[in-house]
């Protein structure tokens, strides 16, 4: 904690549930780095986690105040009766990388290959690229090729020592993969813009009870208010970054701007989230998903999307 | 017929819980999730993720058994042995499953052989460890007996040991079939693409708690049957020499 | 066979002292001696089970052994506790166990038999087992008088058609007496073979 | 001594399949490791995060054996117990340990009580189907002379069953405490902010193979630690009965 | 106590008929019979080790038993196999076993012991018991005849001056003589009890 912390006992506390060496971290320690909580008239704790079902429970544990997860999980936990929101984090997506030296060079080449797919099937990403594929060449991507699905670091793997010929994985285990010279074929943002998707909805976000916002409101839009301001400057200041550095895990300086790239790209505009583009979205996703994706809904329900206000 | 009862006690127990909690998201009842059960059934969609599992669990399970015993009869009979072979014993006994799961999918590849050799390395020390612990209690004058009529060894391990070792084997073998399906699981869960860990973990990022029992009370019911039609039997065969009827 | 002890000990205290036999198909020894002299341990460690010992024994003969106790297969029939061991066939087994007396029993499991039926069971193994040399520990003790002495005139026979030898540890005076063999006797402190008198 | 050896042959191993495969991200050498364990001794994270992970493991382990150990004589000894509870410890045996996890964190709630106690729960079946395998071997002729002279319960069980059973509660506290630890990796995978299993999920999300095996390794070396010098020594005065000196 | 047996059968052949039999303090009977009679299986159901057989079993004498095996805890010294059993003081029970002559054997663990030790450790644990009733199944059965006659005596002395019962199973017809117990003879099939060749 920065100087004058520990004046701030008074102030009332919002606990995050984070993963200790995740992408939010680097959001949540500046925050506090930069006394952004104070400022917003709240103390940031953030309650460090090993793995993003250990956040799920804790939020649905009621232990911690908010985490951080996709408005699908949101949209299928609100469904089943919990009050759960969204109040929008990043949009990065991931995309389809190949070794350095791989045949691949466009999507065509991809027919009877393996592909690693670190989300399991129904990943958002590969939803995503699947219905481009479809648009694009008129099959399925899942019939054409051969998916194996596993761990992040576990494709992560496979995809570097040629187990598969190609790999969907998450964002930032995309960058560290294409600063270790893998290629990208194809772009999950560029794939969704291409079948008329707005790439600008953000899929990750805080999720908050509306319970709470109701209780206190000002504290929930501190929260928002001390994120937007944390990735403002976070989009600017090359300085805060190299503060993050020690805990952002880089093996080398194209890892370390990658990520930083990669994080920035993924900032979400301003303002609240069209629910049409979301609700789009979410009818590409659901046609190929089917019921394991979306829990049983036919489009998502009111309120997923927390106004801000 | 007490079997069944306190099988329907619990049912009951469960459905007053269930009444009582009224959260039907992190407590469903059992009509939902046994609604769910018939949706995975009449879809097929059981049959195959569960033989998939099975079939895995079988492989493993008869792989770590047959080493398992082995090693476990020789670190119990070979003080040798044992005082060697016991450090790495207790390393693989303690080395967590998801180290050896991942190693396993790193230097062999993503593939069904790395997957059961997984499991059965996982369960091979334990199996181990109840062996041996069974051997050193073996009975001397029996040893003695098979010695002195010059028994061999293959009758010997058939008639003489593996009888008083059969409790033994037999706690191994159902604490362990249970083991397996755990690791399975894991298995299943960072690299397959199919079986009932991998349903479990899909549903359970999804937070479906009925959907995650479903499976996980269909595969508990493939797991009780095998102990009802092949593992009961069996001890019961096994152990009649103590009944007092002839 | 020859047996040459030089002495056998348990944790630190000598239990025999020097001892040499030797013995051939055809010969017939008693052992006798009071509770706790060492007459088990002698002839375990003539069949072979005791190796720790300075000393040898020595010889090729087949061995086979009525332990003290009957020291059965619990898990295995009687019929099985007798063709197992010895690898004998069916009919020889269910011969003898007819010449026990236990033809009603070929199918029962240790623990339903009487101490009794065990013992003649575990007779009847060892002459199943149709040795060179006969171990005997005290192979007629607890059975009633009748049993005991059909029991020892079937051992005599037995021994008379194989021609095997005999080595009987019992405290009855009478055994070696009916059987024809010498009697030889344990004592001392550590203990030592004695034959009318005098230390051998 | 030979255990000495053996823990050198295999770090020979080690070293030799290291050079071998060249590749020191997925299989790094006993050096890189022993760098990493160095560095988290000498910050002291090593003997907090290891701290909070033992103090779990011995807190279900003490509650799973007393649990276990007490529901497996009940059910060897009673036909009555055995009918009626075998279904439920089936399904408890076979429930997988993330559900029994997961739900136990979200009744009772993200705490230290939870984690224990799920991790017992997942344990209590084991133990209590060893013991209960082991119970229904007991020799029947001591029972007798227990009868016969009027033995108390309490004498009964410290010097007659529990003697019998020490082989198979020898085999469930070492099988077990390994099972334990490996299920408390989980539990704080899923629910905590520290200990060892917290790290080497951390560690292995950004694949860092050296940091995770430093502490498996460090753990591993807790549990030889634990084997040779409370087990082991146990056993030994356990099982002076055997021998044949006095 | 009172023994009222109809009849006692194992997997539906009868092995006892209609037994009838009193005894106290004080009396004391010893019963015969071939092996495999049924001898032990009568005492398993006076010591109250098997109540499966209609009839019944009563009275609140206390009880101790001499089993045909000695029936030790292999894990407790010979000492200790005395006093937890039983719950006797250590003194009784090193005067005990010095009187069965195992006064050097205190701290042995029943396999470092002899069959024969085994079974004094074990009779002297049955007096241990200060029993009214002392049920013994042929207690000096393998012991070499002057230790027999050792424990034949000293068992005859002991119930002397306790008073208590005997209900004594053997086949030497010179125990019952030497401890002045009533012979009575089981004998049949199913077996029952005759004395002086009246079925009683
Ligand atoms: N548990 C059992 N199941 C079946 N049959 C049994 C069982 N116990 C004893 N028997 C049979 O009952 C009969 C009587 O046995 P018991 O042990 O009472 O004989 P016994 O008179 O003591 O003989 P011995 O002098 O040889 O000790 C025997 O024929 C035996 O085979
Ligand atoms: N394993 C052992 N450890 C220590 N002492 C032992 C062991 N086995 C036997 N002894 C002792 O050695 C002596 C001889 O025992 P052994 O069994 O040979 O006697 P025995 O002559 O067969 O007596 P019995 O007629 O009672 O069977 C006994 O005093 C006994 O206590
Ligand atoms: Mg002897
Ligand atoms: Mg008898």
């Amino acid at each position: 904690g920065g100087p004058g912390r520990a004046q701030d006992q008074s102030l009332p506390e919002i606990t995050v549930g984070a993963l200790q060496n995740g992408t939010v971290t680097w959001e949540l320690q500046t925050i506090m780095d930069q006394g952004l909580d104070r400022d917003n008239g709240f103390r940031l704790r953030v309650l460090p986690l090993a793995g993003n079902p250990a956040t799920q429970i804790a939020m649905n544990g009621g232990e911690v105040d908010s985490i951080v997860s996709d408005w699908l999980w949101v949209a299928q936990n609100r469904a089943r009766g919990a009050d759960f929101t969204f109040l929008p984090y990043s949009t990065a997506v991931g995309g389809l990388v190949v070794p350095a030296d791989s045949d691949i060079a466009g999507p065509d080449d991809l027919d009877g290959g393996r592909i690693g797919i670190a989300g399991g099937p129904v990943d958002k990403s590969w939803l995503i690229l699947r219905a481009w594929y479809r648009q694009q060449s008129g099959a399925d991507l899942a019939d054409v090729t051969e998916q194996v699905f596993g761990a992040p670091p576990v494709i992560q793997n496979a995809a570097e020592t040629g187990q598969v010929d190609a790999a969907v994985n998450f964002w930032h285990y995309l960058a560290r993969m294409k600063a270790g010279g893998m290629r990208e074929v194809i772009d999950v943002a560029q794939a969704a813009g291409d079948l008329g998707l707005d790439p600008s909805t953000p899929l990750l976000g805080y999720v908050l009870r509306d319970s709470w916002i109701e209780d206190k409101p000002e504290l929930a839009r501190g929260l928002a208010r001390a994120s937007r301001q944390a990735k403002d400057m976070l989009a600017q200041d090359d300085a805060l970054w190299d503060r993050l550095r020690p805990i952002m895990d880089a093996a080398n300086d194209a890892e370390f701007a990658a990520l930083r790239a990669g994080w920035r790209a993924g900032i979400p505009p301003a303002g609240p989230v069209d629910a049409a583009n979301a609700q789009a979205m979410f009818a590409v996703m659901a046609e190929l998903g089917g019921e394991e994706l979306t829990g049983g809904l036919s489009r998502l329900p009111d309120g997923v999307f927390w106004s801000g206000d | 017929m007490p079997g069944i009862l306190s099988l329907v006690a619990m049912l009951v127990l469960w459905v007053v819980v269930a009444r009582i909690s009224d959260d039907p998201r992190t407590m469903p009842g059992p009509e939902a999730v046994a609604m769910r059960l018939w949706q995975i059934t009449v879809t097929g969609e059981l049959w195959f993720h569960a033989g998939m599992t099975l079939f895995r669990v079988l492989a493993s399970f008869a792989l770590a058994m047959a080493v398992g015993v082995a090693l476990g009869l020789w670190m119990g009979r070979s003080r040798t042995a044992d005082q060697w072979l016991n450090p790495g014993l207790v390393i693989a006994l303690n080395v967590p499953a998801l180290v050896i799961i991942v190693l396993a999918y790193i230097w062999i590849g993503l593939n069904e052989v790395a997957a059961i050799l997984a499991v059965a390395l996982n369960k091979i020390p334990v199996v181990t460890v109840m062996l041996r612990e069974g051997t050193r209690a073996l009975r001397p004058d029996l040893d003695d007996m098979a010695t002195a009529f010059r028994m061999s060894r293959a009758a010997r391990l058939r008639h003489v040991v593996m009888p008083q070792l059969a409790p033994h084997v037999a706690a191994a073998a159902r604490a362990g079939i249970s083991l397996i399906w755990k690791i399975v699981l894991v298995v299943e869960f960072l690299g397959r693409s199919n079986g009932v860990g991998f349903k479990i973990h899909l549903l359970f990022s999804s937070f479906d708690v009925a959907g995650v029992l479903a499976w996980a009370l269909a595969f508990v019911a493939v797991m009780l049957a095998i102990d009802i039609v092949v593992l009961r039997p069996w001890e019961a065969r096994l152990s009649r020499w103590r009944r007092d009827e002839d | 066979m020859r047996i040459d002890i030089q002495r056998k000990s348990f944790g630190g205290s000598d239990v025999l002292g020097r001892l040499r036999l030797d013995i051939r198909r055809g010969q017939r020894i008693a052992v006798l001696g009071p509770s706790g002299v060492g007459k088990s341990t002698l002839l375990r460690i003539i069949a072979g089970l005791d190796r720790d010992f300075p000393g040898s024994v020595g010889g090729d003969e087949r061995l086979s052994v009525v332990f003290q106790e009957p020291t059965l297969l619990p898990w295995r029939r009687a019929l099985d506790n007798i063709t197992i061991p010895t690898g004998c066939d069916l009919a020889l087994a269910s011969d003898l166990l007819k010449r026990v007396g236990l033809q009603d029993q070929l199918d029962r499991f240790p623990r339903q038999m009487s101490l009794g039926q065990q013992r003649r069971l575990s007779l009847a193994r060892a002459f199943a087992a149709r040795p060179d040399i006969l171990l005997m520990d005290e192979p007629f003790a607890s059975l009633d008088p009748d049993t005991a002495t059909r029991m020892i005139d079937l051992t005599g026979d037995l021994l008379d058609h194989s021609g095997a030898g005999l080595i009987l540890v019992t405290h009855e005076a009478r055994e070696p007496v009916r059987l024809a063999a010498r009697p030889l006797l344990l004592r001392g402190d550590p203990a030592t073979l004695h034959e009318d008198g005098q230390t051998i």
